[in-house]
């Protein structure tokens, strides 16, 4: 095998518009968000801003090796998780670096970055770190069991593991989507998005207020604008995989546009309309709506 | 001779019960012990009328002789306790 | 065959030994357990023998009133008899032993009630 | 030939001549009695020879010079030879080890010792059954006598009324047998045993009434269960010496006269007899249970152990001609344990079971006092292993399945007490009162000891003559092992470097025999256990005990995957399982989870044991491979019972409780040998079991299928459990029950990838928890705790154990780039072909809970707040680092290259399952259904996190480390890491969603099981209540019982 060495400035390139897109599209939602709440909101460029300013931070100290590591990992998670997946159907340019494997390793490779944060985190020595990584590692459990079993709903639907050709079996129509070939899949996997998304009702991980806590409490400076950018890109890099499974793929950056962002406003959405819940309620409530329908459409397929 | 026999037999059996049944109930130890060399010396007349003389000798002198003189002189070294469990308290 | 004779005598053994059996079982006394005990021997001895009886014989004993040549048809069988021998012997020997046993037991516990023997249990 | 007769003259001249010395003359009076009993036990052992050694028929001895019926007839063979020679034996060391006591009490105490053992010769060699009467008589008062000598030495009254209660029995007894004689005798005309044979006694008009009354009674001297209260007494009160004589050679005697009954009663008698020898079984061991006193539990396993022996003498219908290979071997196992345990006795000052610990300071008394028991439990290469693989192979043959359960499971609680108590011996505290280590009494033990190994070696060649098997004691592995025993005394370096070279010259000689699958086995036992190994150089001093213990679990895996009869493997396990055992021991607190481990282990084995022998149905010889011609209705439970035994070892949900103890409480060293490499011994089995057997129907249930559920729910309930844990080592360890059930899930898939994903947990799983393992063994080292709150902030102190456990959670995670993404890209494309959804969903939720608790343990332990006990810690020693460093190696390789090792294995695999193997096209690894590209992935991570990290190096190249508390925590700098480090109770939330699933309910299962065992057998022992009378009416409630059963079954 050959390796094609053009693909590196191509996979480049998506992850500068997803990086961007990314920035914009968290801003504009939580500007929908705290418009929701009768609330002005950021401006559409405060992303930017605060990246410039964190990266541009004086103050940097560390607590150690993996606390300076952890937003390496934090990072290179999404970024990976990004470049794994095809972003465009049909595009050789933006089919990224997806011959490295399949739907499993996208699946696996999210935890990348949750683990390194978390023994990042972890070695700050602050106490609500560690609870935020507590509350995030034990709701991330109940959560991700439906978009697996939804996952594998999918896969054994179109007996295969690779996303392409996912993609490729969804063309042809909006109702040969799985969205309409298997409800019950993407209903549960819609469920888990949810939780994944850091948003309420299952926002307690990071816990937003006037007293950060969470995993990230003790970062500042660079090590956030690291976290920052992959707040940009980790969404959308989930998204991806959301629309290439579920939704039919994108077969050009518009449509890839408006399918993200609705999907990230499924979970805005929600966000606005329900209060935050605990950890043990939260996965109770995964267990008992979203595994059902998981475990459904598995035995459907 | 032989009604006479088993007459003699029949009466030396019911007696031979008879003293085992007192050896085994009297209240009275020496009694009692009295009372099984008693059976012990019907049972050597038994084995004499059962044409066994030699068993009828080695009976009376070991069964009815020998043993109780050993339980007497037991007996008599065990003074106190020859009602021990006589009562069921 | 047997003679009524020995038939009694056995069913008073029998009788003499199931009185044994029942002294030794409900007399808590070392020395009425012994006594019922030889009881029973006797009664067992008696059994010995009214079995080996047999009619119209004479004791084992060669003799000139029994030749050598007959002496399998005409004597009684001699085995039983000798078997009784040594259980006499024999039972002698252990009431000794349970006698002294039971005078030991005295001295150590100044009682001779079976029932407060039981220290090794279960 | 020196005529047997002079066994019986020899001695009684010899109590003859004491009586006429002179009191005080106790030194010769004592040779002389020696003497005499060396030369009884010289004519045996002559005969024995002459047996042994040509064809001779046995030879009758005619004591009135004529034949019977009219005179008293000997007979000297085999049996007779080989029991007197016991017997006399036993009564010549038992009178070494009593010296002292019979020097006090005097000539007539030896004579009467003489007397003793005589009549239990004699009572082996008569043919008549007056004779038998006389000779069981003499025993009775020869042993009143002695116990009534012996009284002034213990003066305690104790053993005096226990004399008496035995006297009160013998009454009752030599009256049933009088009667029964001499009604016999008027029925047949004869008092000779093979006389009464011949005429048929039973059927003679009486005769069977005659023949009960003698039988019932010598039966009664066997002890049956309950007519044996007195001799428990007996037991418990005597001097040990004694006790050694009245169990071994009173015993055998005993049952020998039972043998020739049951030569008169003919067949009908036979299932009377298995009846009585069966309850008694059972029953005391079941009274054992509840002991305290070391020599009445030792009672009690005596009268359990003979009632085993009536068991095959009442099943010679079936056993044939192989009754005395089995009941010798069972009778020969019973007799020099419990001799040697009763001399052994007599060395320890205290009565409890606990004051056995003082046996600890002493090696060579320990070592003793494990081939007792191994040897009493029937552990191979012991006689008693070889007897009981026969006995139940011939009863499984025959069907007799009810009576092979319960002697399997008496047997289990038998080993259940025995191991008990040896766990009291190697961990209770040590009594003050030192042993007694006179050399007259601890030569009596070795004596025993050398008995035990020499009966072994023995047998071995007997089963190789007979049946055709491998001697035990000659496999090459397990004599290397034994040999660790010898060189024990070297110091620990030494010996490590012996064993290391051991196993890797064994692999080296053994390599080119396995198949690609048995390669992936032969490389973790041997090379992985070499590896392993490496760690134990830490170790200073001599280490006694280890080695050897170790080498045999790992012979024990050696010989496992060379085994290709049922045999071999069924001695492999057991070896494996014994030496585990003993190394699992050896933690500080690992006494009670030994004991459970090796309940469940012999429990699992005896399972295995049962399905074998059902599997071969008498045949002598049953090779692994012919497993897979069973058919129904025979195959589905040969499955079944294999299946748990086996999964008791992967300790399988229900089955795992042993495992979390065992493993955590084990040393530094021995954790990774018992789970990353022993596991995998029972995944072995499964494989050879499924690859055999396939799939089977059990009334309808696919019995894979269950598996698979178990495995899933395995997986589920381990992973959940670990979160939970305080105990680092606990956590490890439910994190294995967990990883063996994917394991076993993989397996129970049936198909190609299924069994890659398992054998590649197999490898990963050998890897990654030796790895971790050791790490926290290490850290556990240093810092004196395995509870992870008390830790905390060791990264700095410890980076290369950190560095093990980061690389170690991530491969067992699975997250890319690691080799444990590959088990989990092989498992998802493993049950796209499966049609078992739901226990597939279980799965699922366990997957991710993983991450739980792999974060608490490196975040707990390396991260959080350093306490300041830790401040200087130092990182783990060199041997305990150095093979977590090559694991990471191996780690980093196989994550690589994984092809290196899987690729064969699946080619291996497709003559089992020809579809849906992988495609290895360069680097690229493709499925059915994905496909995978380990470099390419580790590349592209590499050079993310690498750019990545050099940007932030760029931009945060001022960053300087800051001390401990420049942190804030409510609005304050915490000064107190106790306080900050937030670690206890790590994961409470999820304990108040899921606990619910982590209720102890099979611990509770199973602490209710044994609590109603404990229970019962304590509540039925209160029937023994010590009073003579109520033993009398035991004695004549067991008569009747017999009869009623014995009538109704004749005809």
């Amino acid at each position: 095998m050959t390796f094609d060495w053009m693909k590196i400035p191509y996979a480049l390139l998506t992850l500068f518009i997803v990086f961007n897109f990314g920035l914009l599209l968290t801003a504009f939602i939580a500007k929908i968000g705290a418009r929701a709440g009768r609330r002005h909101g950021i401006p559409i460029w405060q992303n930017y801003i605060d990246l410039i300013k964190n990266y541009g931070q004086r103050s940097s100290i560390t607590h150690g090796v993996m606390f300076y590591l952890g937003p390496v990992f934090r990072l290179t998670g999404g970024v990976g998780l990004l470049l794994f997946v095809p972003t465009i159907y049909g595009s050789e340019m933006f089919s990224n670096l997806s011959f490295a494997g399949d739907l499993i390793l996208a699946l696996y490779f999210v935890f990348f970055g949750t683990l390194g944060m978390a023994l990042g985190a972890g070695e700050s020595g602050h106490p609500h770190a560690a609870i935020g990584i507590t509350r995030g590692l034990a709701q991330v459990t109940a959560a991700e069991l439906p978009l697996a079993l939804a996952v594998f709903a999918v896969a054994l639907q179109y007996q295969t593991l690779s996303v392409t050709e996912i993609v490729a079996a969804q063309q042809g129509g909006m109702m040969n989507w799985t969205m309409f070939t298997n409800p019950l899949a993407v209903a549960a996997a819609m469920l888990a998005f949810l939780g994944s998304m850091m948003r309420p009702p299952f926002d307690v991980v990071l816990a937003p207020q006037e007293i950060p806590i969470g995993p990230p409490t003790e970062y500042h400076s660079a090590y956030l604008a690291l976290m920052q950018t992959n707040r940009a890109i980790f969404p959308i890099a989930k998204i991806v995989i959301y629309m290439n499974l579920f939704f039919g793929g994108a077969t050009s950056w518009p449509e890839f546009a408006v399918k993200v962002f609705l999907i990230y406003l499924f979970s805005a959405f929600v966000g606005v309309c329900f209060p935050r819940f605990r950890v043990e309620q939260s996965i109770r409530w995964f267990l008992i709506w979203a595994v059902p329908l998981g475990v459904l459409s598995i035995l459907w397929v | 001779m032989s009604s006479l026999i088993n007459g003699m037999t029949l009466v030396l059996c019911v007696t031979m019960i008879g003293a085992a049944l007192v050896a085994i109930r009297d209240k009275r130890l020496p009694i009692a012990i009295l009372a099984s060399g008693l059976v012990s010396l019907i049972a050597s007349i038994l084995f004499l009328v059962l044409a066994a003389p030699d068993v009828a000798m080695t009976e009376a002198a070991i069964g009815s002789g020998l043993t109780t003189f050993l339980f007497f002189f037991v007996l008599a070294r065990v003074r106190g306790g020859e009602q021990d469990g006589a009562d069921h308290d | 065959m047997m003679t009524s004779l020995a038939h009694w005598a056995m069913a008073a053994g029998f009788v003499l030994i199931l009185i044994g059996f029942y002294g030794a079982l409900t007399n808590r006394n070392l020395l009425r357990m012994i006594v019922a005990f030889c009881i029973a021997d006797t009664g067992v001895n008696i059994v010995l023998v009214a079995v080996g009886h047999m009619r119209g014989r004479t004791a084992p004993i060669l003799d000139s009133a029994v030749p050598v040549a007959d002496a399998v048809s005409r004597i009684i069988d001699p085995v039983p008899q000798a078997l009784v021998l040594t259980a006499i012997v024999i039972g002698l020997g252990v009431t000794a032993m349970m006698l002294a046993y039971a005078l030991k037991l005295y001295e150590k516990k100044r009682t001779l009630d079976i029932a407060k023997f039981t220290e090794l249990k279960w | 030939m020196v005529s047997p007769l002079y066994i019986i003259a020899v001695a009684l001249v010899a109590a003859f001549l004491l009586g006429l010395l002179k009191e005080e003359r106790r030194g010769l009076a004592y040779s002389v009695t020696l003497v005499t009993l060396a030369l009884m036990s010289w004519i045996s052992a002559n005969w024995l020879w002459l047996f042994i050694s040509t064809d001779a028929v046995p030879v009758e001895i005619y004591t009135a010079g004529t034949a019977p019926p009219f005179a008293i007839n000997l007979r000297m063979g085999l049996v007779e030879a080989a029991l007197t020679l016991l017997i006399n034996l036993t009564g010549l060391i038992s009178g070494l080890a009593m010296k002292d006591s019979l020097l006090r009490q005097g000539r007539r105490a030896m004579a009467v010792w003489l007397v003793a053992v005589m009549a239990l010769s004699g009572i082996v060699l008569t043919r008549d059954m007056f004779n038998m009467f006389v000779f069981f008589e003499l025993a009775v008062i020869a042993t009143a006598g002695l116990v009534l000598i012996s009284e002034h030495i213990r003066n305690d009254g104790l053993t005096l009324a226990a004399g008496f209660k035995y006297m009160i029995t013998s009454q009752f007894i030599s009256t049933f047998l009088l009667i029964g004689i001499i009604f016999a005798y008027h029925a047949t005309g004869t008092l000779n045993i093979d006389g009464m044979a011949n005429t048929s006694l039973v059927l003679l008009n009486g005769g069977s009434i005659a023949f009960f009354l003698m039988f019932i009674a010598i039966i009664a001297e066997l002890k049956p269960f309950p007519a044996n209260g007195w001799a428990l007494d007996i037991y418990e009160s005597a001097d040990p010496a004694f006790s050694a004589l009245f169990s071994a050679a009173t015993g055998a005697a005993a049952l020998y006269a039972a043998d020739k009954l049951l030569l008169i009663g003919g067949a009908e008698w036979l299932p009377i007899a298995t009846g009585i020898g069966i309850v008694t079984f059972v029953a005391a061991n079941l009274l054992a249970l509840p002991q305290t006193h070391d020599r009445r539990l030792l009672g009690y396993s005596s009268i359990a152990q003979t009632g085993l022996i009536l068991v095959v003498l009442g099943q010679r219908d079936i056993l044939g001609e192989h009754t005395l290979f089995i009941a010798g071997g069972l009778l020969l196992s019973h007799a020099v344990a419990k001799a040697g345990l009763f001399w052994l006795s007599g060395l320890v000052a205290g009565r409890e079971l606990n004051a056995w610990a003082a046996l600890r300071s002493h090696p060579l008394l320990v070592f003793a006092f494990v081939t007792f028991i191994c040897m009493l439990t029937g552990l191979p290469p012991f006689p008693g292993f070889y007897a009981k693989w026969e006995l139940i192979h011939l009863l499984a043959g025959e069907g007799r399945i009810a009576l092979l359960g319960l002697i399997l499971f008496s047997a289990l609680i038998e080993a259940g007490y025995l191991f008990r108590w040896f766990g009291y011996v190697m961990k209770r505290e040590s009594p003050a009162e030192p042993v007694d280590t006179a050399p007259h009494k601890t030569a009596a033990v070795l004596v025993a000891v050398i008995a035990a190994w020499g009966l072994s070696f023995l047998w071995g060649e007997l089963a190789g003559a007979l049946f055709g098997r491998g001697n035990i004691l000659l496999a090459l592995p397990l004599l290397f092992a034994l040999s660790f025993l010898l060189l024990d005394p070297l110091p620990a370096w030494l010996k490590n470097t012996l064993a290391i070279a051991g196993m890797v010259a064994w692999f080296y000689l053994t390599y080119t025999e396995y198949d690609p699958l048995r390669m992936i086995f032969a490389a973790i036992f041997l090379i992985g256990g070499a590896l392993t190994l490496l760690a134990s150089y830490h170790a200073h001093g001599k280490r006694i005990g280890f080695y050897p213990s170790a080498m045999l679990m790992y012979a024990g895996l050696a010989m496992l995957i060379r085994a290709t009869s049922t045999f071999d493997f069924f001695v492999a396990w057991e070896l494996l399982t014994v030496g585990s055992y003993f190394l699992i021991l050896r933690g500080k607190h690992s006494e009670p989870h030994a004991l459970s481990y090796i309940l469940f282990s012999l429990g699992g084995a005896f399972m295995i044991l049962a399905g074998f022998a059902l599997a071969a149905q008498g045949a002598p010889h049953f090779s692994l491979a012919s497993l897979q011609e069973l058919a129904q209705p025979l195959a589905p439970w040969v499955f079944l019972l294999l299946a748990i035994g086996f999964m008791t070892k992967t300790a399988a949900i229900g089955l795992h409780i042993w495992l979390p103890g065992a493993h955590a409480e084990a040393e530094t060293d021995v954790s990774p040998m018992v789970s990353g490499i022993l596991l995998k011994a029972g995944l072995y089995g499964l494989i050879m079991l499924l690859l055999t057997m396939g799939r089977q129907n059990f009334y309808g249930v696919d019995l894979v299928n269950a598996m698979l559920w178990i495995g899933a729910i395995t997986a589920l309930i381990g992973n959940l459990l670990a979160i939970f844990q305080e105990d680092a080592k606990r956590l490890l360890a439910y994190s294995s029950i967990g990883q063996m059930g994917y394991a076993m899930f993989g397996l129970a898939l049936m198909n190609h990838l299924g069994w890659l994903m398992a054998l590649m947990f197999v490898i990963n799983h050998y890897v990654y928890k030796s790895m971790l393992f050791l790490a926290v063994g290490g850290v556990a080292k240093r810092t004196g705790t395995r509870e992870m709150y008390r830790m905390g902030g060791l990264i700095t102190l410890m980076p290369l154990s950190f560095i093990a456990t980061l690389i170690g959670i991530i491969a067992v995670s699975g997250v890319p780039p690691l080799s444990g993404f590959g088990g989990r890209w092989i498992f998802y494309n493993a049950i796209l072909t499966s049609e078992a959804r739901l226990p597939m969903i279980i799965l699922f939720l366990a997957g991710p809970i993983a991450f739980l608790y792999l974060f608490r343990l490196i975040y707990t332990i390396f991260l959080g707040q350093l306490k300041d006990e830790f401040r200087r810690v130092k990182e783990a020693p060199f041997w305990i680092i150095l093979p977590q460093m090559i694991y990471v190696a191996i780690l980093l390789v196989v994550a690589v290259v994984p092809g290196l090792v899987l690729r064969h294995v699946d080619a291996y695999l497709d003559q089992f399952f020809p579809n849906g193997g992988l495609s290895w096209d360069g680097m690229i690894i493709t499925s059915d259904f994905g496909y995978w590209n380990p470099i390419a992935i580790m590349i592209i991570v590499g050079v993310i996190f690498m750019t990545l990290f050099s940007w932030l190096l760029f931009v945060n190249r001022r960053a300087q480390k800051v001390k401990q508390f420049n942190i804030v925590f409510s609005a304050e700098r915490p000064f107190r890491p106790e306080t900050t480090h937030f670690a206890w109770n790590f994961f409470a939330p999820y304990r108040k969603a899921l606990g619910f699933l982590t209720l102890p309910l099979v611990t509770l299962f199973w602490s209710t099981m044994t609590d109603f065992l404990h229970t019962a057998g304590d509540l039925t022992r209160r029937f023994y209540t010590g009073n003579g009378q109520t033993y009398a009416y035991h004695l004549l409630g067991f008569v009747i019982i017999v009869y009623l059963f014995g009538m109704g079954i004749q005809p």
